[in-house]
């Protein structure tokens, strides 16, 4: 077999360890129903260690859902998700079924993962300063001097050192949601979960942002990144799902997805993509 | 029509002595109203449904009669189930409870208003839920209610006048009966009015300030 | 108690339901200029509309009442204490709900009302077909907790001298020697009053959902 | 009668109109009160003798004690029934009719206080009376003779009366005639503390002092002294207060 | 000189005439100031009668003000806007200056100008059919049958016939959009104003708008477009202008300038569409 076919054998969440390389985060059967609406219907994914993954799809078809349940903002209704191992909010129990895992233990493994919001959801009543070193001090318990210390340092990282006294409401966009990066970097997660993270941006300060975010890809961060800016994901991507109607339609490396479009759904979906950028390239 | 201006000056310190004790019940009673209030909006947002239950028909009941009823029940109806209050301590209580009502749904509102994803960034982050609601629900929520609070406190400071039912000796009471006295009601009433929307222009004006300095924190 | 006396007070109530249901109407007639000129560039206009506000909320509806009641004859007009009543309730709920009607006006995406403007409609149009509905569902909340309030402040209008449902009660309360009973019940009647207005407007903020869920 | 003749005076008018307004507080037993629903005391039966001696029908209109001098001022109504203890005070600002009652204070208490057995019982004790009425001042007078009286103002007498019942105060001050019959409808609750602690005075309608309403408080006074002789007043006394006053036929001046 | 030459010539607004693709409406001079913030500085523009014009430029640029000010929506403080000829807002005064006009003027040559707005600003109160027939009932004073009649035929050319009676709260992004449109058509514009059409809709949603624009288009319909949908851009307008910095940087025909951007900001400009749509099309 090719490396691309056995990364894709990869992701199906059934096969592959722990080993360099291996999966960070495993969902396996996962569904997950609002009322009388099933928006996610047994997802299995498997995100490697050290690269991007993208998950695309149209519109209400559960990408921000499946997101959130991977930071337990949603319990899912079945199925398991393990961090390195560690199974997050429900374990197997031996006999088959489920077993709600303590409080602790969620806040424990959630530890893991760092996550961007569409909205920025800054605190407007801190400065970024105060937004990124709040968990600082009251999670990690550092001092205020420390906090600080290294809440600026990440500041720094996303460029925004002379920004840092600075409230959410004298911020661009883009600058509201490289703090709200930082403040999710503060914390030294694992693994980054971004839902549309420039989505609510201007175009032209679109750019700032998809750049932090790819020096963090190159820096080896694993991250799982839902988005409609095509071009960064066939850029920086390594794996790629896409979703439809709460199922996973197919999965695979970025570079086979996107040369050759092989399922109709997906072509489709890129298509309306090209329609309204194509012209400019011929 | 004549108005006796010398009347006028000459009630005017005791017009005070009586504005001294609106002010003191007013911000007295306020500021525990908003405290109960605080509670009761807590409890009902995090308490089991039976607290919900529990606090939802008093509240409803407080916000649904007129504040003198109120007064008139806990002042001479508490004897009958052994709550004897002196006037000073009806009138205080009295209007803490009547306000309590109040401010409990306003800064329950206050609580829904603040976006849930500013809560969830800091589940996120790890916080914990006192954490979540001392560092972020309620420096936020405060920013969103601040006019409204002001004005329910506006509100509450009218209301007092209704305390002189039960003989505490308030602005209303004590410039009314310098009326009563002199035979001029006029004076008295005019007196009355100005006292009054002096405080208020005073209190709305305090209140703007407030808001111009917390400007800064408000997202566009 | 006997049926009697909760007749009477059943009788009390018909008139304070009466007297502030022709009080809310009313003072939304008159908020809405109030509110238009509280918001409006020109000068005077701007004042007068922020003067009726700022006096109307700062002085005790007791006393706005007493001195319709007893300073207006000083200059001529006498009103009968039941016009007085309602006059003096609409005026004082004319500036709260105009400062209700301000915040929403000041709430309509102005993209709307540029969007008027484009297809060629004047700005009596636009302040008839665009602003006020939409202002007035915006703060319909808050319009129907105005007129809460006012019902129950009704209650002071006994001081000019209209025999409502506080007064029935203070009235039997003396000649029955059962104050408490009395008051209870008038209590109760209050809350049965204003659960009408919280259904009327829980109807209302339903009837113009306008294809909300 | 020299002025009766102008055609605009108050008189006239009310002739005119067919009816007299009269102002009053319905909280004011046996004077004024409300029972089983319906306005009834002396001084509705009294007002329908004077409706009758003038050709008029009469109007009531009820508001708290307070409003009711200031609606005369006002005016909201041609005489107002209360009635009010004649004062020298008053006297100055309103013209009264003749007396129609005694009007000396006295105290009224729990019953069964033991504690309280004449008037300077009260020393050390709470007392209550209406605001703004002519009881308060007697009261405030005689309490500066005694060692701390507590005095508490109350905006109606039945106020001060579920106070005195709930154990507040010790004790309400108010004119004898009104706190016999409340000690008469509730003699379980309270009693009577004999004698009158006030000194000698009378009770009056008001009119106003002006020339304009001359002509009519003389035809209401001229009503009440022939009610007087002719006994119907005396009627009325025995029906309400189970007792007659003797009341001279012109305003006294008042002792204070 | 070769065609394109004259139709650049043509776009500077100093010459061309009222003839056959002549000039709908020119701007000679135009500056706008916010407080001490000079918006748009001495702009000169002239949008050909019967064919697209686009405005494009990076955010801030001043785009919206323009067309806001072609619409007399925003007053500009110098320069003179004709509309088929006549002066809107204001007249230059023989000796020099301007002329404020009276507001019935105003009203009577915004007539010739429909506008469609990014947020669609349709009222909430009034159903598709209540949005596009209210105009026709107050200002054409048509009898509500009349004016509901004609609306209903506009709705049919932006294909919502069937959505007439549903609230813009029960309408997708795309069809309030499309509503919107329908609702300024119905009032027979010369001229059509379109701020960012798509650019509050989702990716999905964008494709049916442009698609009603692209008729438009097709139908002769006179039209200025501020947009970040570069392909559409391409495809159909006649006309770019790019603007930055309140200034006009270039104008002249689409063609030529897609196909070689000369001018080095809007190589920039393009450039950072490349970068995020590029990626795909490899
Ligand atoms: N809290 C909720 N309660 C009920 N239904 C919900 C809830 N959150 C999401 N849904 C529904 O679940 C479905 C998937 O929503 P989700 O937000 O995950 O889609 P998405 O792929 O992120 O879409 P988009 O690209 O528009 O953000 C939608 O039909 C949505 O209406
Ligand atoms: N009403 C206003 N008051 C003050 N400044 C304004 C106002 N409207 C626009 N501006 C300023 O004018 C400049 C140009 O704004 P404009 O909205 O025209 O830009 P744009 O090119 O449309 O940008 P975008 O692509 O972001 O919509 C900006 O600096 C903006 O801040
Ligand atoms: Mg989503
Ligand atoms: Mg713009």
């Amino acid at each position: 077999m090719d490396p691309s076919g056995a990364a894709m054998t990869d992701l199906t969440g059934k096969a592959a360890g722990l080993e360099a390389g291996g999966v960070a985060l495993r969902i396996e059967g996962l569904s997950k129903t609002f009322g009388q609406n099933t928006v996610l219907k047994n997802v299995d994914l498997a995100v490697r260690h050290g690269v991007v993954t993208c998950l695309l799809g149209p519109s209400g078809s559960g990408k921000s859902t499946l997101l959130r349940c991977m930071a337990f903002l949603e319990e899912h209704d079945a199925g398991i998700i393990t961090v390195y191992g560690e199974p997050l909010g429900f374990a197997p129990k031996p006999g088959g079924g489920r077993l709600r895992l303590p409080h602790a233990q969620v806040v424990r493994v959630r530890r893991a993962i760092g996550m961007v919001f569409q909205q920025f959801n800054l605190w407007p009543h801190m400065t970024a300063l105060g937004n990124v070193s709040e968990a600082l001090k009251r999670v990690r318990g550092l001092s205020r001097r420390e906090a600080e210390a290294r809440a600026m340092s990440v500041l720094e990282r996303v460029d925004l050192a002379d920004r840092a006294h600075h409230y959410p409401s004298q911020l661009s966009g883009g600058q509201q949601q490289r703090v709200a990066i930082a403040r999710a970097l503060a914390m030294e997660p694992r693994i980054m979960l971004f839902d549309e993270p420039t989505s609510s941006l201007d175009p032209e300060l679109t750019g700032e942002v998809l750049s932090v975010m790819r020096h963090l890809a190159q820096e080896g961060m694993t991250m799982v990144v839902v988005t409609h800016e095509i071009g960064f994901a066939a850029q920086v991507a390594s794996d790629v799902a896409f979703l439809d109607k709460g199922e996973i339609l197919l999965r695979g490396l970025a570079k086979d997805v996107f040369a050759k479009p092989w399922h109709p759904r997906l072509a489709d979906f890129l298509e309306t993509y090209l329609d309204r950028g194509a012209a400019v390239l011929v | 029509m004549t108005l006796d201006l010398d009347l006028i000056l000459h009630s005017i310190p005791a017009a005070l002595r009586g504005a001294g004790i609106t002010v003191m019940m007013w911000i007295g009673g306020g500021l525990v109203a908003f405290a109960i209030g605080f509670l009761v909006a807590l409890a009902r947002r995090y308490g089991g449904g039976w607290v919900r239950w529990g606090l939802a028909g008093p509240v409803e009941v407080l916000r649904g009669t007129p504040f003198l009823i109120q007064l008139f029940l806990l002042y001479y109806g508490g004897p009958f189930i052994g709550l004897r209050l002196e006037p000073y301590e009806a009138g205080f209580l009295g209007t803490a409870i009547y306000g309590a009502a109040y401010f409990s749904e306003i800064i329950r509102a206050g609580l829904e208003a603040v976006p849930r994803g500013h809560v969830e960034a800091a589940t996120v982050l790890g916080l914990t839920r006192t954490q979540t609601v001392a560092r972020i629900l309620v420096p936020e929520m405060t920013l969103l209610i601040l006019p409204s609070s002001i004005n329910m406190m506006i509100i509450l400071l009218k209301e007092t006048a209704v305390l002189s039912i039960i003989t505490v000796p308030e602005l209303t009471l004590v410039v009314t009966a310098i009326g009563s006295a002199h035979f001029a009601f006029v004076e008295a009433l005019l007196l009355l009015a100005l006292i009054y929307w002096g405080i208020v222009e005073a209190a709305s004006a305090l209140g703007r300030g407030l808001e111009a300095g917390l400007a800064r924190y408000r997202m566009v | 108690m006997s049926w009697k006396y909760f007749e009477l007070l059943a009788l009390g109530a018909g008139v304070t339901a009466i007297i502030s249901a022709l009080a809310i109407a009313f003072g939304l007639a008159i908020a809405v200029p109030i509110a238009a000129a509280s918001l409006a560039r020109n000068r005077l206009l701007h004042r007068l509309g922020r003067s009726y506000i700022s006096f109307f909320r700062g002085v005790p509806l007791l006393v706005q009442l007493m001195l319709i009641y007893y300073l207006l004859p000083g200059v001529g007009i006498n009103l009968p204490s039941t016009v007085t009543a309602i006059v003096g309730l609409a005026l004082c709920t004319a500036a709260y709900q105009a400062e209700n009607l301000r915040g929403g006006f000041l709430n309509v995406a102005p993209g709307l009302i540029e969007a008027a403007r484009m297809v060629g409609l004047g700005d009596r149009q636009i302040l008839l077909r665009i602003r006020l509905p939409i202002a007035f569902r915006l703060v319909l909340p808050a319009i129907v907790n105005e007129a809460i309030l006012i019902l129950k402040s009704s209650s002071l209008v006994s001081v000019v001298g209209v025999s409502e449902l506080t007064r029935m009660a203070q009235n039997l309360s003396t000649s029955t020697f059962k104050p408490l009973d009395m008051y209870a019940m008038a209590g109760l009647l209050y809350l049965l009053l204003n659960w009408c207005i919280a259904g009327g407007g829980l109807g209302l903020e339903r009837a113009l959902h306008w294809g909300r869920r | 009668f020299g002025s009766a003749a102008k055609a605009d005076d108050a008189l006239a008018k009310v002739k005119a109109a067919g009816e007299l307004k009269v102002g009053t507080e319905t909280q004011f037993a046996p004077f004024d009160f409300i029972d089983a629903g319906d306005h009834v005391g002396l001084n509705v039966d009294v007002f329908n003798e004077i409706g009758k001696e003038l050709g008029v029908k009469i109007v009531w209109e009820d508001l708290p004690w307070e409003s009711v001098l200031p609606g005369l001022d006002a005016g909201k109504f041609d005489i107002v029934a209360g009635p009010a203890t004649i004062t020298k005070a008053r006297m100055e600002h309103y013209r009264f009719t003749v007396p129609i009652a005694d009007a000396t204070c006295a105290i009224l208490k729990a019953a069964g206080d033991k504690s309280i057995q004449k008037p300077e019982d009260i020393a050390g004790k709470a007392v209550g009376a209406g605001k703004a009425s002519s009881q308060m001042d007697q009261l405030k007078a005689y309490a500066a003779t005694l060692k701390n009286v507590d005095i508490r103002e109350y905006v109606d007498n039945s106020t001060a009366y579920a106070d005195l019942a709930a154990g507040r105060i010790a004790g309400v001050a108010n004119s004898l005639p009104n706190i016999a019959y409340v000690a008469q409808q509730r003699p379980d609750t309270f009693a009577v503390v004999e004698p009158p602690f006030g000194q000698k005075s009378y009770f009056g309608y008001v009119g106003r002092k002006d020339d304009d309403h001359k002509s009519l408080m003389d035809a209401i006074d001229q009503a009440l002294v022939k009610m007087k002789h002719d006994g119907r007043l005396a009627a009325l006394e025995k029906k309400w207060f189970g007792l007659v006053f003797d009341t001279p036929d012109t305003v006294p001046t008042p002792n204070f």
